[in-house]
């Protein structure tokens, strides 16, 4: 009998393996819409009209950043909890609760976008993951996207309950570092959809259903990128939080400090939401200076990932020095490379040490004008989210699948491959988007190529740039088969006995160092708030003054077309989108009965 | 060997960002290097880091400084 | 070797299957990470070259830039009158 | 609470790397004098952009010795004017808004680059040196066309530049023996007087006209050509001031009875 999590919490593992599963589909979806984009985008190989270009633009972002970056981490934030706190949720029907309403919403958020290939219906959302009004999606869009949210939202509560219980018990215990973070992310995280909830709820969802007349594009975006820089950490902080407690493990050695680990998720807490309008340093009817104030907080939210980024450093360098490294740069040589896990997540923090420094440049306030909107943002957040986020999610898969499934990995060098190989492509593909927005190259667009002029290459040519972008794709492509080969292999392994033990890192310098002030939750939530209504009360105000709280006159863009005397439609629609979740979590259900019949 | 089988894949994988790399470089001070030049670069490389590894140890130090196989 | 600085979770556990390599077990009082401070100053050094690469090259030799429109007005109000 | 003293130094370091880059970006602004949009200038209604005054005919005006004025509206999917011709060594102050979705203005390779929010205007000024082609772009996603939405900006040498509009106006047929008139109007949109000569070339005749136009004057002139001298038929004409152009064609004929003329015989 092995002593895998699995074993010690069983019914928290199906939930795992559900979430786990949720996010899998949706990275398979979003890779399939990834490869379509790159070949149509590079020219390499087009089967669809440029004008389905946005929908499958759309349904790739939403895939990648909300579904399966999201369900993931509600996966890890559960098993850190019930581990690190040694007990298991309070209430399971509250678990499976929360995980219902976002399977439920995402689908109809993804049946509002997927409707858009077909004029079967006239549902669509070609609205792209930042829905920017007067551009308008259908109705179920938002609906799901509240419903998803509001999940993930429950999810914290179940989380913050399990702590609350553990207090109780403990009440002199200082928080388990992995559990310190999950509730200072969540902390965060209800700070930050505050945005979006309000934009939402308050001006598009009844736009779209044609109850309000207009809205105030300005606002609507502002509140939208209020949500939409702290969600870049939602989907950060379960990889920052694997690199901390799992990655020094697997390097063989200790996390180098817990008590700097939770000054990092506190500095996460409180700066993360006061900078989002450096999204819109190129927005007319907002003042230089409030472009100022964001530019202040962003370029101080570089210091916990520079933070992160030493500690992290030290404690695989104490992994590699307990297994017999030696010298400045030689101990490297020591790091167990031949285990996926390892290997993944350090490929994925080198990868992020680059996106770092593409990060620190759209920091910028005046130096945006070269950068904004351009290819080189899209090679940003490949970086990050893409490989910083999505390779250590790979590559710690290695590692929780055995502990929530009960088998063996399927296998170990087709896993080093896996993550290598996208290393590898992610590599071609950015580094070629980095050049190219640099040309002026747009993102977000089917069609790179115009009548009128030409982009000018700086060094070699932009076919060159595209050639790179079309091979990483490939790569990337190639690299999620393996992944989902090896995932689906374990899945149909037997169960096996001798698996490794549920645990994370210890510490070299461990909590008793950390002053106690730092597990004030609290005190770090009012300073955060007192932040965000700095940041945030007087550009918002000054928005509604000179736009109106609810806009101009507008000319909508519906990219779907709701015909209110045909609310049938709209029940059809719900009646697809309802079948469509049933039949997903049948699916899922399927997946967990065969995860759990040995 | 002097590289595990895992650390090699690595090394390889690293030298992807550096070939790519190299063009800009060398371009800001006039050399000029096609893709296949690249590509010539990246394989004479790749070659020189096989020999490397496979090289039969006899206490020499390789291209850092090395440590007992493991 | 200090061992009251070991971590204080409850499922601490001293098995260490992925640990089978460990030669040596290094202490916190013992361990310097120089190594860490060697690529950390790298990557500092290759930040500050960037930084000033690309804004006072690439940012600033993209010419033209957007600049105060102050100094128009006020001439535009005397070429006017 | 127990930091490494290398960590310390790291901190440190990582605490001048932030301060100098938020330095790098103040002397941008201070010393350089780069300027962010911003909230100059007041709203605007998208949907009535035909009734405002700056807007209503989107177009580059002068307003100092090189200083020029640029209205754009962005629109699903074109920018008007297009192309926008201004002339070398200027300053010129782009006003963009949009008239539907949110969609940028962007000089392709260059650090002009703007959003363009619909009710919201966009003011950038811009120096501009050599004569030069750029192209336009919109890179903020804004409808199933949006890879079509192109424009360009073209900075002329200053012997090529005017903002001289050229409208001619003549009749459609004529008897044999009335005459032809042309109305010619030529507003000179620069702040200097031109000194120019309108032609005006119909059949085998040149009329010319040498006139001076003040700055932001409009100017009407009339040319008139016997028809008797150019004989029954179709003829083209002509006006040219300058590079610009405009032309028409007018029938002379001997009894326009037939098209159900006035003339009673």
């Amino acid at each position: 009998m092995s002593n895998a999590y699995i074993d010690q919490f069983p019914a928290e593992a199906k939930v795992i393996r559900a979430a786990f599963y949720s996010s899998f589909f949706a990275l398979a979806l979003g890779g399939v819409f990834g490869i379509i984009q790159t070949l149509h985008r590079t020219g390499y190989y087009r089967f669809i009209d440029s004008a389905d270009y946005y929908t499958v633009l759309t349904a790739h972002g939403v895939f990648l950043v909300i579904s399966f970056t999201i369900f993931f981490l509600v996966g890890i934030f559960t098993w850190a909890i019930t581990t690190s706190l040694d007990r298991g949720v309070e209430d399971l029907r509250f678990t499976w609760g929360w995980y219902g309403l976002m399977a439920v919403g995402i689908t109809l958020t993804g049946v509002a976008i997927l409707a858009g290939f077909t004029d079967a219906t006239d549902i669509s959302a070609s609205v792209l993951f930042t829905f920017y009004a007067p551009l308008q999606a259908h109705p179920l869009f938002y609906l799901g996207l509240v419903l998803f949210v509001v999940g993930t939202w429950f999810a914290g509560v179940d989380w913050f309950r399990s702590w609350w219980a553990w207090k109780a018990e403990n009440p002199d215990e200082r928080i388990p570092l992995p559990a310190f973070m999950v509730l200072t992310t969540m902390l965060m995280w209800y700070i930050a959809t505050l945005g979006v909830a309000a934009a939402i709820l308050l001006f598009l969802l009844p736009w779209s259903l044609g109850l309000i007349e207009s809205v105030n594009p300005l606002l609507t975006r502002t509140l939208f990128w209020f949500f939409g820089h702290p969600v870049v950490y939602f989907w950060l902080m379960p990889a920052y939080m694997m690199w901390y407690v799992l990655l020094p493990k697997i390097s063989g050695g200790k996390l180098f400090s817990d008590p700097l680990a939770r000054v990092v998720f506190v500095l996460f807490l409180i700066l993360s939401v006061p900078t989002g309008i450096h999204h819109q340093y190129l927005d007319p009817g907002i003042a230089e200076g409030f472009k100022f104030i964001a530019m202040t907080n962003t370029m101080f939210l570089l210091l916990p990932s520079l933070l992160t980024a030493f500690t992290v450093v030290a404690s695989m360098e104490h992994g590699a020095r307990q297994r017999g490294g030696e010298g400045y740069l030689g101990w490297l040589k020591a790091l167990p490379w031949r285990d996926p896990v390892f290997a993944g997540m350090a490929l994925a923090g080198l990868m992020f040490a680059a996106a770092g420094f593409s990060g620190m440049i759209n920091a910028g306030m005046n130096i945006n004008y070269l950068v904004h909107n351009t290819f080189w943002v899209v090679g940003h957040f490949h970086l990050t989210v893409g490989t910083a986020v999505a390779l250590t999610f790979m590559a710690v898969t290695y590692w929780f699948l055995p502990q929530v499934t009960g088998k063996q990995l399927w296998s170990r060098s087709v896993a080093l491959g896996q993550v290598v190989l996208w290393f590898v492509g992610m590599t071609f593909m950015s580094n070629a988007m980095h050049r190219g927005g640099l040309l002026g190259i747009p993102r977000r667009t089917a069609e790179p190529q115009y009548d009128g002029f030409e982009f000018e290459a700086a060094v070699g040519s932009v076919a060159e740039l595209d050639a790179q972008i079309a091979l990483g794709g490939v790569l990337l492509t190639l690299s999620l088969v393996l992944f989902f080969a090896n995932v689906v292999g374990t899945a149909l392994n037997g169960r096996s006995d001798d698996l490794p033990d549920n645990s994370y890192a210890g510490t070299l310098s461990g909590p008793e160092d950390a002053p106690q002030i730092l597990d004030n939750l609290k005190l770090w939530t009012a300073i955060a708030v007192v932040l965000v209504i700095f940041a945030y009360t007087f550009p918002l105000l000054s928005i509604i003054d000179r736009g109106g709280l609810f806009g101009p006159e507008l000319v909508e863009l519906p990219l779907s077309t709701l015909d209110l005397e045909s609310i049938s439609a709209l029940a059809l629609a719900v009646e697809q989108s309802t079948i469509a979740t049933l039949e997903t979590t049948a699916d899922t259900a399927t997946a967990v009965i065969a995860g759990v019949i040995p | 060997m002097r590289i595990s089988k895992g650390g090699l894949l690595v090394v390889l994988a690293l030298l992807a960002p550096l070939l790519v790399e190299l063009r800009t470089v060398l371009a800001w001070v006039n050399v000029e290097l096609s893709v296949l030049e690249s590509a010539a670069i990246g394989l004479i490389l790749v070659v020189a880091i096989f020999v490397w590894a496979f090289w039969p140890d006899n206490g020499n130090d390789g291209p850092t400084s090395d440590s007992s196989p493991r | 070797m200090s061992h009251a600085t070991d971590e204080s979770t409850q499922i601490q556990d001293p098995d260490q299957p992925t640990d089978s390599d460990q030669v040596r077990e290094i202490g916190h009082d013992e361990f310097d990470p120089v190594g860490a401070l060697a690529l950390i100053g790298l990557y500092f050094l290759i930040l500050v070259f960037l930084w000033f690469f690309m804004y006072f090259v690439e940012f600033l030799g993209n010419d033209p830039t957007v600049v105060s429109g102050i100094v128009s007005v006020v001439t535009g109000g005397v070429g006017l009158a | 609470m127990n930091i490494h003293a290398y960590e310390k130094l790291w901190l440190v370091a990582a605490m001048l790397l932030i301060v100098g880059f938020i330095a790098t970006i103040t002397y941008g602004s201070v010393a350089l004098g780069i300027t962010m949009v911003g909230d100059q200038q007041d709203t605007v209604e998208p949907t009535e952009l035909a009734d405002d005054d700056r807007f209503d005919d989107p177009r580059v005006e002068q307003v100092g010795e090189n200083e020029y004025e640029a209205y754009v509206v962005a629109q699903t999917f074109s920018f008007q004017p297009n192309p926008i011709e201004v002339p070398e060594d200027s300053d010129v102050t782009f006003y963009v808004t949009s008239r539907d979705v949110i969609h940028s203005f962007s000089l392709v390779g260059t650090n002009v680059n703007t959003m363009v929010i619909p009710g919201e205007v966009a003011e950038m000024t811009v120096e501009f040196d050599d004569p030069a082609e750029y192209g336009v772009v919109c890179n903020e996603y804004c409808g199933p066309g949006h890879h079509d939405m192109e424009g360009e900006v073209h900075v002329v040498s200053e012997d090529e530049f005017d903002l001289t509009e050229l409208e001619a106006d003549g009749p459609d047929e004529v008897e044999t023996g009335d005459e032809i008139s042309v109305d010619v109007t030529t507003e000179n949109r620069q702040l200097e007087a031109i000194e120019t000569t309108i032609t005006l070339e119909i059949g085998d005749e040149t009329l010319t006209e040498d006139v001076t136009i003040e700055g932001g004057e409009t100017l009407e002139t009339t040319f008139t050509v016997d028809s008797a001298t150019l004989g029954e038929g179709d003829h083209d004409w002509t006006v040219t001031v300058d590079d610009h152009t405009d032309s028409g064609t007018v029938t002379v004929a001997d009894d326009l009875e037939d098209d159900g003329g006035d003339d009673d015989e």
